[in-house]
């Protein structure tokens, strides 16, 4: 019990330190190195959450591919605004919004907002016990037989998206 | 439209890919070099001034250290002008063993340039190769000179001593490791390490995407710049000063100019430098074959202790490892020499380096290096 | 899994909240980007957990999350895309100077 | 027993498996890199490391020690936190690799169901690492490394997931120990090396520029980037990356083994006709067949990283924009067909199989 609750918490401190930095890190690589942590750190949830499967594809796709594409775009983008970022004079409105009360505030908003969905909602209030776990394969059969369509489509989307990326990115040739 | 910012990368004096101490100032967008200026000098040792408070047998010493990888030819070529500015006859034994000695230090450099080219482009087993056959080079260089590098073995008029006993060899089908001789370095040369490059670097299909089509040189290009030597040839231009305006006695051998394409690249670079080799080696084997049947002792005339050549003034044109060596020399009369103009291939190669460089990529810039082949030795002198 | 539905649940709606808060703190146009990864990253947590907790058998929660992180992916390439083209047009990744349709 | 002793449990495990792989990851590396020396001083008519120690065996533990007692310079101006811990960044993904690999019959630290996934999704840590690295120096050789390095691992990370697809699709599992047991059902010839050539000619390439070696090394490319993302590197955190790389080496010639290869199938001496059961009849049991299946693993990894080093000292460095095209324009593409084939193939035998057409044995290799 303790060793589960000592997991979570070690992981839930390191998400939530690491988007916390993510929002105040001074320099964007900084930035987006604690948000490839955040983005790691909410795998090993899902592995506690034993979908290994999702946690994998978090890796995969967060740690991996989005945060290397953000890393190119920061390198790619600018070099100006990679080592300094613009240090304005703050206004108290500001330096509240930049303490993070925001987040706090926002976060426990929605956390009520949940709770309250999810008593007045129909979802089962028993936690069903361990038994039968999804496997890979059985997330496989269901995307290829009843999710099919939208498999289609988002495949679709994914073409669209890298050659509408190409194409914004590709320097004009004469 | 704003571009991306340029980044300037400083290639050198310490960089491992620099053949020596050349430093290369390269402009990158991305990966693609839009300027490139080499930046000379870290190597000068005042090798022209130097030359005019020595006596003339003096210098030829210090024309072994300016293109130190080719030692020979320097001292050939200066050699030559000192005979033709004071018309000393040279005994044909000993034009026999310089041009024998040109032509393998002329095999040994080649080997050099292509194994350092290698290596540059990544082939680290190449450039040991090119080491391992050099070192055979050397080897027989130290019996007959006493030196391994840079060999002081050309005297004006002939040359300081006659070849060791034992050392020409005869000639054999195939490789015979105990062969110490001559001979039987031509012929493990041929046999075996001419078809080694072929099947390891110039038949790879990686190392031709490396270098066909990278950096072509059009021969008018070329002619402009004032390029000799393979770089030159490379280009289509058949021009070899040895059968275009020979020297010494090379007009008594038979050997081919091997040429590249219209519009050189750094794979024909590549391809005319093995193919002088094989060249080369022809011209050795004349030479030995006329040394075999023509012994003799006489290699060097009696000359005054003190050389002082008339006043007046002499160039020579020499085909060297890395193209047209030029020595002007002038005389005053005195025991040193008044002036000593080295023209060097190097140091006319290195100005092409802006113009191959840039539209290419950054590793292109190796390969270009390498296959121009300079040696900073001479290009600073 | 005997830890309370809030813990996870929480986690997600903490990050979902910092994710807010910084895309709308912050101007850089790929820093929101990131914020809006990490809000993403909440909302899968949140899915991942009602999944576990109550639907351990149905696959329909993880394929969801397949399908934003699909989503996920191609906005962040779309939008990085798009935000190289500011850069290259306007020479800033500041949000609130791209402001050409201001009159 | 109480669910907390089964955490303790799982924490214990993974601490003793943990340090199991780090053994077998060290051990492995150390004869690695004295196989490198030996082989490339073989290839190019060398002798290698021959002092310390028999063949200079101790060589590299003399390295080592010099390496480790070298000054940690941390240069000026780097960024000093990511300059640190870049190296310990770069090992996870090495290391986490060997989690999924089935050494022997029963010797897997954790037998995921998703053991190819993993593999790729710790594979990314690389990327980030060597960007760590190569942003942190604060050195231009090193970004233009780091650039070079990230490109080129991403590219060839989906075509190395590619070329795998052929076999997952034959096995019919994830599952890296299931795969080893479908092969095992299938005798020699059934490894996947002869139906999946093609995915394993792909693999190997891919893999060749996923661990950044020659003829894919450009990260590195010692010519033109001095030394690409560890230029600033120095003593013992040089020597991590050095270890890095080759942990890296051996993670994937392991998987390849045991995609490919059979893992750890292979004949026992008791499998030896007529004499093998009398003589060697006691060489059964669990035990054994754990001692012979990490035999044959080790023999098959061994095997994959002789021919690596010998195309590392063979073929010379490819440029970046070859190395692209390679990737996207061909290799991407063959996988692609590699898939398709593989599907059609396996289709034609169980259609072919069932009505008992001879036409059948023309797709036998894909049953």
């Amino acid at each position: 019990m303790t060793a589960q609750y000592l997991s979570f918490g070690a992981l839930a401190l390191v998400t939530l330190w690491s988007a916390y930095k993510v929002v105040t890190a001074r320099l964007i690589t900084h930035a987006a190195l604690w948000m490839a942590l955040s983005f790691t750190s909410v795998s090993g949830i899902f592995l506690m959450l034993q979908q290994e499967f999702i946690a994998a594809l978090q890796v995969l796709i967060y740690a991996g591919a989005i945060t290397t594409m953000i890393i190119f775009a920061i390198m790619l983008s600018s070099i100006r605004e990679i080592r300094v970022e613009p240090q304005e004079k703050r206004s108290i409105g500001q330096r509240i919004r930049a303490s993070g009360l925001l987040a706090v505030v926002v976060g426990l908003v929605f956390a009520a907002f949940m709770t309250y969905v999810y008593y007045v909602s129909e979802i089962p209030k028993e936690a069903v016990p361990d038994a039968g776990l999804l496997t890979v394969r059985q997330v496989g059969a269901t995307l290829f037989t009843r999710f099919t369509v939208p498999f289609e489509v988002a495949s679709i989307l994914l073409l669209l998206a890298m050659i509408g990326a190409i194409i914004l990115t590709a320097k004009e040739t004469e | 439209m704003e571009q991306t910012r340029e980044l300037l990368i400083n290639m050198g004096p310490q960089h491992p890919s620099t053949h020596g101490v050349l430093r290369v100032l390269v402009k990158l967008d991305g990966e693609t070099i839009t300027w490139a200026e080499p930046d000379i000098g870290y190597l000068h040792r005042c090798f022209e001034k130097l030359s005019e408070s020595k006596t003339y047998t003096q210098v030829i010493p210090y024309t072994d250290r300016t293109d130190y990888l080719s030692a020979i030819t320097n001292e050939h070529a200066f050699c030559l002008a000192v005979e033709k500015l004071m018309g000393i006859e040279v005994p044909e034994r000993a034009e026999y063993i310089r041009v024998m000695m040109a032509e393998l230090q002329r095999i040994c450099s080649h080997l050099l340039g292509l194994g350092a080219m290698a290596l540059d482009l990544g082939a680290v087993t190449g450039f040991l190769y090119a080491w391992r056959d050099r070192e055979k080079i050397y080897s027989l260089f130290e019996r007959i000179t006493g030196g391994r590098m840079l060999y002081n073995y050309l005297r004006i008029g002939g040359v300081r001593n006659d070849l060791p006993e034992g050392i020409i060899g005869t000639p054999k089908d195939g490789r015979d490791k105990a062969d110490k001789t001559i001979w039987g370095f031509i012929n493990y040369f041929e046999s075996y390490v001419l078809p080694e490059w072929d099947d390891l670097l110039t038949n790879n299909r990686i190392f031709q995407w490396r270098t066909q089509g990278v950096a072509p040189l059009p021969s008018e290009v070329a002619i402009a710049y004032g390029a000799s030597g393979p770089v030159l040839r490379a280009s289509g231009v058949k021009w070899d000063l040895r059968k275009n305006v020979p020297y010494s006695i090379y007009d008594r051998f038979e050997f081919d100019i091997p040429v590249g394409k219209e519009n050189g690249d750094c794979f024909d670079r590549w391809v005319v430098r093995v193919e002088e080799m094989r060249q080369s080696a022809r011209i050795v084997k004349q030479a030995l074959q006329w040394l075999a049947e023509n012994p003799g002792d006489y290699i060097a005339p009696k000359l005054p202790r003190v050389l002082k050549p008339p006043k007046g003034e002499v160039y020579i044109r020499y085909e060297g490892s890395r193209g047209e060596v030029g020595v002007h020399l002038v005389s005053d009369g005195s025991a040193n020499p008044y002036k000593v103009k080295w023209r060097s291939p190097c140091f006319t190669h290195l100005q092409l380096l802006p113009v191959l460089a840039p539209g290419h990529k950054l590793a292109d810039m190796i390969a270009i290096i390498g296959s121009i082949d300079i040696v900073l030795g001479e290009v600073d002198r | 899994m005997q830890l309370p539905i809030y813990f996870p649940l929480g986690l997600g709606a903490l990050l979902f909240g910092i994710g807010l808060w910084g895309a709308l703190t912050r101007t850089n146009a790929v820093r929101i980007l990131m914020f809006i990864e990490l809000m993403l990253n909440g909302v899968n947590l949140n899915l991942m957990t009602f999944t576990r907790y109550y639907y351990p058998e149905n696959a329909t929660g993880p394929i969801l999350t397949l399908f934003v992180m699909t989503v996920a992916a191609a906005e962040a390439s779309i939008g990085l895309a798009i935000i190289l083209q500011i850069v290259r047009n306007r020479g800033t990744v500041e949000v609130d100077k791209v402001d050409l349709l201001k009159g | 027993m109480s669910l907390a002793d089964l955490w303790a449990q799982h924490w214990f495990r993974a601490f003793v498996t943990g340090s199991l792989v780090l053994v077998f990851a060290l051990g492995n590396f150390y004869i690695t890199l004295w196989l490198e020396r030996k082989e490339s001083a073989w290839i190019q008519n060398r002798l290698g490391p021959m002092r310390a120690g028999p063949q200079g065996l101790l060589q590299v533990l003399a390295d080592l020690f010099k390496l480790l007692q070298k000054e940690d310079i941390v240069p000026r101006n780097v960024d000093r936190i990511l300059f640190l811990i870049a190296p310990f960044i770069a090992h996870i993904p090495a290391l986490l690799i060997f989690l999924v690999v089935p050494f022997g019959p029963n010797m897997v630290v954790a037998d995921y169901d998703i053991g190819i996934i993993m593999i790729a999704a710790v594979t990314s840590y690389a990327v980030i690492a060597t960007f760590i690295a190569g942003w942190g120096s604060n050195n231009k050789y090193s970004l233009l490394g780091a650039m070079r390095g990230a490109a080129q691992m991403i590219s060839y990370e989906v075509t190395l997931v590619m070329s795998v697809i052929g076999v997952v699709m034959m096995a019919g599992s994830l599952k890296l120990s299931d795969i080893v047991l479908a092969q095992a059902e299938r005798g020699v010839l059934g490894w996947y090396l002869f139906p999946q050539f093609i995915g394993f000619i792909v693999y190997l390439i891919a893999s060749l520029a996923e661990l950044n070696r020659a003829p894919f090394d450009l990260m590195e490319a010692e010519s033109e980037l001095v030394a690409g993302y560890h230029t600033e590197y120095s003593g013992f955190r040089f020597a991590i990356f050095l270890l890095v790389e080759y942990v890296h080496m051996i993670a994937w010639s392991a998987i390849a083994a045991t995609l490919f290869l059979g893992g750890w199938v292979g004949p026992t001496p008791a499998d030896i006709p007529v004499i093998g059961p009398k003589l060697f009849g006691w060489m059964t049991g669990p035990v054994w067949d754990n001692v012979w299946g990490f035999f044959w693993f080790l023999f098959k990894t061994y095997l994959l990283i002789f021919i690596l080093i010998w195309i590392r000292w063979t073929f010379p460095r490819v440029r970046i924009d070859q190395l692209m095209d390679l990737g996207w324009k061909f290799l991407l593409p063959v996988s692609l067909f590699n898939i398709f084939l593989t599907g059609v193939m396996k289709y034609g035998w169980n259609v072919l199989a069932e009505s008992g057409s001879p036409l059948r044995w023309i797709f036998w290799l894909w049953r």
